[in-house]
């Protein structure tokens, strides 16, 4: 087992530090925003640029044992690629549809705008579970 | 020989899966249990005939020489309990039919019924303080899964408080099995019966302090039996007989096995004596101002647990053998009591004492709760009375003149509450229509063995005098433990037969 | 032809997963990526009709590239609209048509959106695909930008 | 014949023919020319031991050895007498019961019970070992039980059965005290082997106090008498028997049986008081009584009180005298309570208000009633004179305090005897009807007649006879009671000369005659009723339930957060001298990232506390479960953080489930006196938690089974991961209960929401109509689904060696299952998840067993290595254990979640699920 | 460690017992998860702490190595409250649809002429006394 | 120099922790919530990530694989419901 170059460890420990601050940048931008669609667009920032600068930044740090443990850092990237846009946009879509306010500058509307109905408790359906269980 | 205490935890967990997955109707369920049930009957037999001649099996699991590995172990006690849950099982089995108690509720009840035996069979093997815990849990869902097979809202309002407790209790369990690793360096309990001497006395004291209040929430002792008396009126008749007769008696159990082993030199023992008599007195009265007869009863279980464990706390031979002949007895006739509650709460359509029809059990019904209730009352010439007999002889060998004035009196609150529960239920002749010998023959099968208990009292005590011989000699119990080998099998599997 | 990139994906993944990277491990990853294939293949209605590799492969690192431009140009972006003083937003749902025609071309269009900073995609429903612009800079059309990075070669992908 | 057999005999006869009538169910007839039959077998085989000259303990078995419990009977005269006098009163008893009810199910059930009692109050005059003693002792009063609520359905009835078997039995518990004391002091529970010891007095003195509670309930001495009258609601015939003759008497049996054992004892004397008060006060009620079967009751009070008395003088003379009232009385008072019988029988009624010139119609009971009463009274020349001229004799002989006590005793007591006797002859027979249908009186069956004739013949003859009496029967039961012959005593005759026991017994006579004839003096005529000693037993019972009320209140009835308060204090109290230790010392300085992440869990928990929605809490119990997974990380437990992870996430996901459609937080606010103890306590058990922690380090042992799971795990066990080998291997058993949990937890799921298992429902939940909304995830879950399962399988395979294993690996599936339940519209496959989890239990139990075929024990692993393709494949046992895990926990996790998830909202799969219950 | 650690337990017990004494079942049960936690880190602790995680690299070395038992036990013990927990939230789930009740309540008493009534499958009519 | 790095880094993401925490409490909406529940599970991936240099620290990258690719299925679940309004804001 080598140890790493002093460039290389000089670019993870910039990498971490970066990542590091994207994290940061991000949870700034959750409080700050004025409303929720806007905040949803924080976190999917740390989760891109934060968390693959960390990976690049371990993945440089694994290279001396000289096994391939680093494609199991990118597939943490890759994972959160695939999963994070699911959950923003299930957020979003959920949001948009029980009319979570928004700051008044939004211009445009959501996809849900005008079948609200299609969805929620309002529809005046009840559940099965609600209901008596008049079962045996 | 070992073989059989992996018997014995197997063949219910086999049971439990095969009726779940099985999907042949209730009758077709209760035949398969009964399957499941006899062997397990004949294998607790032979368990405890070999416990019987002074043997301890032992089964050290994965092959590990303890305290590394897992260890079984069966003396007269585990033994004992193996063979009176065997017997519950048996007689449950027996009482629970579909035609009676409803197909669905047949059907659903017995894979937890087994899955319940399966842990309590494991807990009383176990010779590792942490798997007693994991057993305990096994338990605990599986009593859950029971207690919510009526259906309808008060088994719904009786869960909470039956797992808040049970959970708390799991919960100082879990602690006190970690603090015991932390005086003692080992789960293993006879590795802590050697080390407990050694270890840090406030730490060990803490540590068993936790143990014994996870064992009372248990057995039901006060203050914690808030807990039975919600459950016990819940579950299904027979399955409720079965409660009766053995869920408390795990936390006994587990009372019995731990105190003598490695809980004697800390002042807990002395503290739990007097919850034991707080019990059997406090809760016999409170039995007394019930209407639901099977609230009733519960409280009576916690009533007989306190004779039970003030026994067993007093760490004397005399009185741990009272209270294990107690134990038999009390196990045969809270059985049998809560089969008559089941009876009667069916013919008369409520669970009211005072809205039941008196007499519309038929005389079988009588007569066994005249058995088993002046037995439980301690009344000569049942089961009860030699009970009691050994339990006061107990106290007076070791003069605690004031528990053995708590036993008295709470054996007169004892009958008081039976002729209450006479009279209401039985206080007029049995109506003509009422359910003949043969549907009450669980019933009277229980009945039958407390009688036999009686009539062989003499075998039967002389049993509980040896098994208080063999849980105070914790060398024979260390001993054997110690015999176990490492016994893997080697790479490659050389030993093939 | 999909289930062989399949398994060599997950072979791949799979020496990932145990960090070392010998035949073996990658011929049991391959086995259990098939089968993990196979036994979700309820949830892969269709499938991925990616018959040529190396067009495939050239336009993948053309979405790419876009991407990481995309991520580090926005981001950077993104980092001063968030950290001014005074912070003022003005977002925008915007709606638009894809010409993608498989289901996998547009949803990964759609995580495209999500991933670069200032879009998020709130719902895709046919061909129909609404985003969320978190500031609706003046002069900048975020649809053509889409469309010309990502949806282009997507379609390219998909006519393959 | 042997004395074991004959002994027996005696006692099993009687119940063991009625019973064997009742069985074969014969005619009432037949049932009690049996146990009639019984009764005289028993009789004549008493009578031929007696004729023996064996005296002494037979022992028949050997019952509980260890506690000196065995089945043996003393052939004693005196034992051989009483048995006599049961048994043949008890003939009598039946033959005039068959006659009182004729046949009917009630007359059946009570011959039974007669016999029964006839075979228990044998085995009490008859045992030997002092516990067969007490066991007969308490089934005369369990029999006594069932015969007085014979009436049933009569509450009235039932309260005074009920009071007579509390009352006896709390009075016998000490005398079981007693019994385990003689027996461990003496080292036998042979009482004809105590009587031979000489124990010193402090021991006679505890014996005997802990035995006067039973002879004083048992025989009814006041001020535990109220039962006996109570228990006149048993039948007519029964209470001639129980409640006069045989079973009241016990007390007084037993006082003679323990004589010669305790009679040295300065307690002995306080029976004097107790006999004189209780003689004086069964009199003065007696006299106050209009229902001639109360008045016998009373009457019968009072004889007791004259027995115990008679007995307290405590000198053999004394015992002599005793012993003869004891056997007049329970001749003539059985003879009486006959009577009274037939009296019932004959008007219709037993109220003196009511009775009167009864001689008219049924001239023959006058005649037997008027002899009996006269014996009663002490009239010469019967035999209730003869043993009341004794009695008084004695009495007059003992020490001047005692002697005061005494003749008052006797000498009021029996004024109002004669005046209750008479007032029964006159007001009954004599004098002329006040209303009683005695003009329907019809002419009274012979067979009513028979036992009452025989009884009055018998104290008729004892008077004439008296010398005869003396020499066979007095003399040697005297001897036989106090264990040697007594020295030359005046013998038994009607005619002792003018002294001053006749004198007080004309005095009694005539003034008795005197105070109701001519003052027609009724004593208290009711009692106070505060003072009834039924009602005062009644209140005591309603007091001891109020209170039993009060304790179930306390005990179940409160909120749960009480009892799991105390369970957690109870439980943690005992750390407290640990804490104390533990904060006298310094801590070691904190790790700072540990630092902050405590900080973060400080931030998140006191959120917990304040935030208001639901599902904020849960997101933050859920953080909290990811700082704790941090601090498993900087302890370096990699597989536990990698578990706790997915336990949030699964959980959380449960959460989801579990918050829909729920009512409101209750609102209703806690009392601020709650508030803070409830904080107090939290606050306290905090801090007792935490000094543990403390504690366990500086106090802490070192492992014992560490050094040799890290040397053994990758030597002889074969996985780098040691805790993976723990659970795996070394303690594969938690691990396969445990997942058991976790499958019970997962169909009790099913089982609350659905009200059934799973086993039962037709699951179908389509989330979306398909193709109505998509959104992102239904495409990228095809790729995250085989990921998640690729990943789980990694997890799975590596777990032996590196973080991972079969937990973690089956709630990987089970989350990625749930992600299946989210995206599909309908996934087959699904439905069998708990088949599943059924399945892992399987394959667990196989590997519980599998190891027995190689005859080793049970879950042992094999492990090796097999050549394939040029490459080494290490494969091991384990692998298959982890797979039984994987395959229960994945499948239970997606049963749970398919049974807590909602059902379909489109309207044809409502139908549908309609339709499939 | 062991300050944070003993920070750490003594928090989640005051806040898991503040929880678990409450009125709501909600919050018990959040309460008892809490709990259970401060539980595990207090098994945790008896092992001590270790210098390197008990997952060997096969060179032999396990100087600072942590002690393999308590981890087992503790993982044993968190699938066993996640188990716990799931059948927490399906009563959470029942009682609130079932009974309509969100509150712990002292355990119902006697409630026989309903029951006897209704003895078989559940009746979710009223909500909870 | 390394550590020094870590330290600092890990204190950012500590920052960021604690600022994501004051959202979760904060809301308003629920989504607000999760989104904050979701973005302090990455938060964790990423203190993992810093932490994961040295061999024994690989051990735990396993977790955040794990973690990455299962905590949005809970915010996907609860977000459902949210969406059909079967549990309250
Ligand atoms: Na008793
Ligand atoms: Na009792």
């Amino acid at each position: 087992m080598t140890s790493l170059p002093s460039w290389l460890e000089a670019v993870a420990a910039g990498a971490t530090l970066l990542g590091a601050f994207f994290f940061l940048a991000s949870a700034i931008g959750l409080v700050r925003l004025p409303d929720f669609y806007s905040r949803v667009h924080a976190p999917t920032k740390a989760a891109t640029l934060g968390v693959a600068l960390l990976v690049i930044a371990s993945s440089i740090r694994s290279l001396p044992s000289g096994n391939l443990v680093w494609i199991e850092d990118l597939l943490i990237v890759a994972f959160l690629f695939l999963t994070v846009p699911v959950s923003s946009q299930v957020l979003l879509r959920a949001a948009a549809t029980r009319k979570v306010p928004q700051v008044s500058s939004t211009t445009g509307e959501p996809a849900n705008a005008h079948d609200g109905a299609s969805a929620g408790s309002e529809d005046g359906r009840t559940d099965e579970l609600a209901a008596p269980d008049r079962a045996g | 020989m070992s073989g059989l205490l992996l018997t014995a935890l197997v063949l219910p967990g086999v049971a439990g899966v095969v009726l779940w997955l099985s999907g042949s109707g209730a009758s077709g369920l209760r035949r398969i249990a009964l399957g499941f049930a006899l062997p397990q009957l004949v294998v607790a037999v032979a368990i405890l005939r070999a416990t019987a001649r002074g043997e301890i099996l032992v089964h050290g699991f994965g092959g590990w020489a303890p305290p590394f590995g897992i260890v079984f172990v069966a003396d007269r006690l585990a033994a004992l309990f193996v063979v009176l849950l065997a017997v519950l099982l048996l007689a449950t089995l027996w009482a629970l039919r579909p035609k009676v108690h409803g197909e669905e509720a047949v059907a659903r009840s017995l894979p937890p019924l087994f899955l319940l035996v399966f842990g309590l069979n494991g807990s009383f093997l176990t010779g590792d303080l942490f798997n007693l815990f994991v057993m305990f849990e096994v338990v605990l869902l599986s009593s859950y899964l029971l207690l919510q097979v009526p259906g309808g809202e008060r088994s719904l309002s009786a869960a909470y408080p039956n797992i808040a407790i049970n959970l708390v209790a799991a919960l100082l369990f879990f602690i006190g099995v970690g603090l015991i690793y932390g005086a003692t360096g080992t789960v293993n309990l006879a590795g802590i019966a050697e080390g407990i001497g050694d270890a840090d006395p406030a730490l060990r004291t803490a540590a068993i302090a936790m143990l014994v209040v996870a064992f009372s929430v248990k057995a039901g002792l006060i203050p914690f039996l808030y807990w039975l008396p919600a459950t016990y009126p819940v579950l299904k008749g027979p399955v409720a007989a079965l409660f009766a007769g053995m869920m408390t008696k795990l936390g006994v159990y587990a009372l019995a096995r731990t105190l003598p082993l490695f809980m004697r030199d800390t002042p807990i023992p002395s503290i739990l004596v007097w919850v034991g008599a707080a019990s059997s007195l406090i809760a016999v009265i409170a039995a007394l101002s019930e209407f639901e007869l099977r609230r009733l009863l519960g409280f009576h279980i916690t009533s007989q647990v306190g004779y039970m464990v003030l026994g067993l706390a007093l760490l004397s031979h005399a009185t741990i053998a009272g209270a294990l002949f107690y134990l038999v007895h009390h196990v045969l006739v809270k059985t049998a009591l809560f089969f008559v509650a089941d009876d009667l709460e069916r013919t008369s359509e409520t669970r009211d004492l005072r809205s039941m029809t008196a007499g519309a059990a038929g005389p079988a019904v009588a007569f066994a709760f005249v058995v088993a209730g002046f037995s439980l009352a301690g009344l000569p010439p049942f089961s009860g009375f030699f009970a009691k007999l050994g339990l006061l002889r107990g106290l007076f060998v070791v003069s605690e003149w004031a528990l053995l004035g708590v036993l008295l009196v709470a054996s007169i609150f004892t009958l008081a509450s039976m002729l209450k529960v006479w009279l209401y239920a039985f206080g007029a002749p049995a109506s003509a229509e009422s359910t003949g010998w043969w549907s009450s023959a669980p019933l009277l099968g229980m009945v039958a063995l407390s009688i036999a208990l009686a009539v062989s009292a003499g075998p039967v005590f002389a049993f509980a005098e040896a098994t208080a011989t063999q849980l105070l000699q914790v060398d024979d119990y260390l001993a054997a433990v110690a015999s176990v080998q490492d016994s893997r099998i080697p790479a490659g599997l050389e030993v093939l037969p | 032809m999909t289930g062989l990139l399949v398994a060599l994906v997950g072979g791949l993944v799979w020496v990932g997963f145990h960090g070392s990277a010998d035949l073996a491990t990658f011929l049991v990853g391959a086995v259990v990526s098939t089968a993990a294939a196979w036994a979700t293949r309820i949830a892969w209605r269709g499938g991925l009709p990616l018959a040529r590799l190396p067009r495939a492969v050239a336009l993948c690192g053309q979405i790419l590239f876009w991407f990481t431009v995309d991520l580090v140009v926005a981001n950077a972006w993104q980092l001063r609209l968030v950290l001014s003083p005074r912070l003022r937003v003005r977002p925008q749902w915007v709606h638009f048509t894809t010409r993608l025609e498989h289901p996998a071309t547009r949803e990964i269009l759609g995580v495209l959106i999500s991933l670069t900073p200032g879009t998020v995609t709130e719902e895709m429903r046919g061909e129909e695909v609404v985003i969320h612009v978190l500031d609706e800079t003046p002069g900048e059309d975020h649809v053509a930008a889409i469309r010309s990075r990502y949806e282009a070669p997507l379609a390219q992908l998909e006519a393959l | 014949m042997s004395g074991q057999f004959l002994a027996t005999l005696v006692v099993i006869a009687p119940a063991l023919l009625a019973c064997l009538g009742a069985i074969t169910r014969r005619p009432v007839r037949d049932v009690a020319t049996l146990a009639v039959t019984g009764s005289l077998i028993s009789s004549l085989a008493a009578a031929w031991l007696a004729a023996q000259p064996f005296r002494g303990p037979v022992l028949v078995a050997d019952w509980l050895p260890q506690l000196l419990v065995s089945v043996s009977w003393r052939v004693e005269t005196v034992t051989l007498a009483l048995a006599i006098l049961v048994t043949v009163i008890g003939a009598l008893v039946v033959q005039f019961t068959a006659a009182y009810f004729g046949e009917s199910r009630a007359a059946r059930e009570i011959l039974v019970l007669l016999a029964l009692f006839e075979t228990s109050m044998l085995g009490l005059v008859l045992a030997d070992n002092l516990y067969l003693l007490f066991l007969f002792w308490e089934i005369t009063g369990i029999v006594s039980f069932f015969l007085i609520g014979s009436a049933r359905g009569d509450a009235a009835a039932f309260g005074a059965a009920r009071h007579a078997l509390l009352i006896t039995s709390a009075g016998a518990l000490p005398l079981l005290v007693a019994f385990i004391y003689l027996t461990s002091r003496t080292g036998t529970a042979s009482l004809s082997t105590l009587l031979g010891l000489e124990l010193p007095v402090a021991a006679q003195t505890i014996a005997l106090a802990l035995l006067l509670p039973a002879v004083v309930t048992k025989s009814a001495q006041v001020p535990l008498h109220a039962w006996l009258p109570g228990a006149m609601a048993a039948p007519t015939p029964v209470s001639a028997y129980l409640h006069s003759a045989t079973m009241v008497k016990a007390g007084i049996i037993l006082l003679l049986y323990v004589y010669p054992l305790l009679g040295g004892s300065p307690l002995w004397t306080v029976l004097v008081p107790i006999g004189a008060v209780t003689c004086v006060w069964g009199s003065f009620r007696a006299l106050g009584e209009t229902d001639i079967k109360l008045l016998m009751a009373w009457s019968t009070v009072s004889q007791l009180g004259l027995l115990t008395l008679t007995i307290g003088l405590g000198t053999d003379l004394a015992m002599r005298a005793a012993v003869l009232h004891l056997f007049a009385h329970a001749v003539f008072k059985a003879g009486l309570f006959l009577t009274v019988g037939g009296v019932d029988k004959a008007a219709g009624t037993r109220s003196l208000l009511e009775l009167g010139g009864l001689r008219e119609h049924t001239p023959r009971l006058f005649v037997l009633a008027a002899v009996l009463a006269g014996s009663m009274a002490g009239i010469p020349p019967l035999a209730g004179f003869l043993s009341k001229e004794l009695v008084l004799k004695k009495a007059m002989l003992s020490e001047p305090w005692v002697h005061g006590i005494a003749i008052s005793g006797i000498v009021l007591g029996s004024i109002g005897t004669v005046a209750y006797s008479s007032r029964f002859v006159f007001e009954v027979f004599l004098g002329r009807s006040r209303g009683a249908a005695t003009d329907r009186g019809r002419r009274l069956k012979p067979s009513l007649l028979l036992a009452p004739a025989i009884l009055a013949v018998l104290t008729l003859a004892a008077g004439p006879g008296a010398a005869w009496v003396d020499r066979w029967f007095l003399e040697p039961v005297t001897a036989s009671v106090i264990g040697r012959m007594l020295p030359a005593v005046t013998p038994l005759s009607l005619w002792y000369g003018v002294n001053a026991a006749l004198v007080l017994s004309l005095v009694i006579v005539s003034v008795g005659y005197f105070s109701d004839r001519i003052l027609g003096l009724r004593m208290v005529p009711r009692g106070p009723r505060a003072l009834s000693g039924a009602r005062l037993f009644d209140q005591a019972l309603d007091a001891c339930q109020g209170l039993g009320a009060r304790f179930s209140w306390l005990l179940a009835s409160l909120h749960p957060a009480v009892y799991l308060g105390l369970a957690l204090a109870a439980g943690l109290v005992a750390t407290v001298p640990l804490a104390f230790d533990a904060l006298s010392v310094s801590p070691p300085p904190a790790h700072p990232v540990g630092l902050t992440t405590v900080l973060l869990l400080a931030a998140v928990l006191i959120a917990v506390l304040r935030v208001r929605s639901r599902l904020t809490r849960v997101l933050l119990v859920s953080v909290a479960g990811f700082a704790v997974a941090f601090l498993y990380r900087m302890l370096n437990a990699p597989d536990l953080l990698l578990t706790q992870l997915l336990v949030e996430v699964l959980v959380t996901i449960f959460f989801a489930l579990g918050l829909r459609g729920l009512p409101p937080e209750p609102t209703k606010r806690v009392p601020p006196a709650w508030r803070w103890a409830r904080r107090s306590l939290a606050v306290g058990l905090g801090l007792l938690a935490g000094s543990l922690v403390f504690a366990l380090d500086r106090v802490g042992a070192p492992s014992q089974v560490k050094d040799y799971y890290l040397a053994a795990a990758p030597d002889l066990a074969k996985g780098l991961n040691v805790v993976n080998v723990t659970l795996t291997d070394f303690r594969a058993l938690d691990t396969l209960m445990e997942t058991f949990v976790v499958m019970l937890a997962a169909f009790g799921v099913a089982g609350l929401v659905k009200g059934r298992e799973w086993a039962s429902t037709t699951w179908s939940c389509p989330l979306d109509v398909p193709g109505q909304r998509t959104g992102l995830l239904p495409g990228m879950s095809r790729l995250i689904l085989p990921l998640a399962g690729v990943l789980a399988v990694s997890l799975l395979l590596k777990g032996h060696n590196e973080p991972g294993g079969g937990f973690v690996a089956g709630l990987a599936f089970g989350i990625a299952s749930i992600l299946a339940i989210v995206v599909a519209a309908r996934v087959r496959g699904l439905g069998s998840a708990g088949g599943v989890s059924l399945a892992g239990g399987a394959v667990l139990l196989v590997s519980l067993t599998g190891s027995l075929l190689f005859g080793a024990p049970g879950l042992t692993h094999a492990h090796g290595e097999l050549q394939i393709l040029g490459a080494g494949w290490k494969w091991h046992t384990a692998l298959l254990f982890d797979l039984g895990v994987v395959l229960a926990i994945a499948g239970g996790t997606a049963a749970a979640t398919r049974a807590l998830w909602p059902p379909s909202r489109a309207p044809s799969s409502n139908a549908d699920l309609g339709a499939a219950q | 460690m062991i300050t944070v650690m003993a920070l750490a337990v003594a928090l989640l017990v005051v806040v898991g017992v503040e929880l678990l004494l409450g009125r709501s079942l909600f919050k018990a049960i959040l309460g008892l998860s809490l709990l259970a936690h401060a539980a595990h880190l207090l098994m945790i602790a008896t092992g001590g702490v270790g210098t390197s995680p008990p997952v060997l690299d096969g060179s032999g070395s396990v100087v600072g190595t942590a002690d393999p038992l308590p981890q087992a036990l503790v993982l044993t013990a968190i699938v066993i409250s996640m188990a716990v927990t799931l059948y927490l939230v399906g009563l959470l789930q029942a009682s609130g649809r079932r009974l309509g009740a969100s509150a712990v309540e002292p355990a119902l008493a006697s409630d026989p002429g309903r029951e006897a009534a209704d003895p078989g499958e559940s009746d979710s009519s009223g909500a909870s006394p | 120099m390394i550590s020094w790095i870590d330290l600092v880094s890990q204190a950012m993401i500590v920052a960021a922790l604690i600022l994501t925490l004051f959202r979760l409490v904060k809301g308003p909406s629920s989504f607000d919530r999760l989104l904050a529940g979701e973005t302090m599970a990455l938060g964790l991936i990423g203190l993992i990530l810093v932490q994961a240099g040295i061999r024994e620290a690989r051990l735990y990258v396993d977790a955040a694989l794990s973690l990455a690719l299962f905590s949005f299925v809970g915010v996907v679940v609860f977000a459902r419901f949210l969406e059909q309004g079967e549990i309250d804001d």
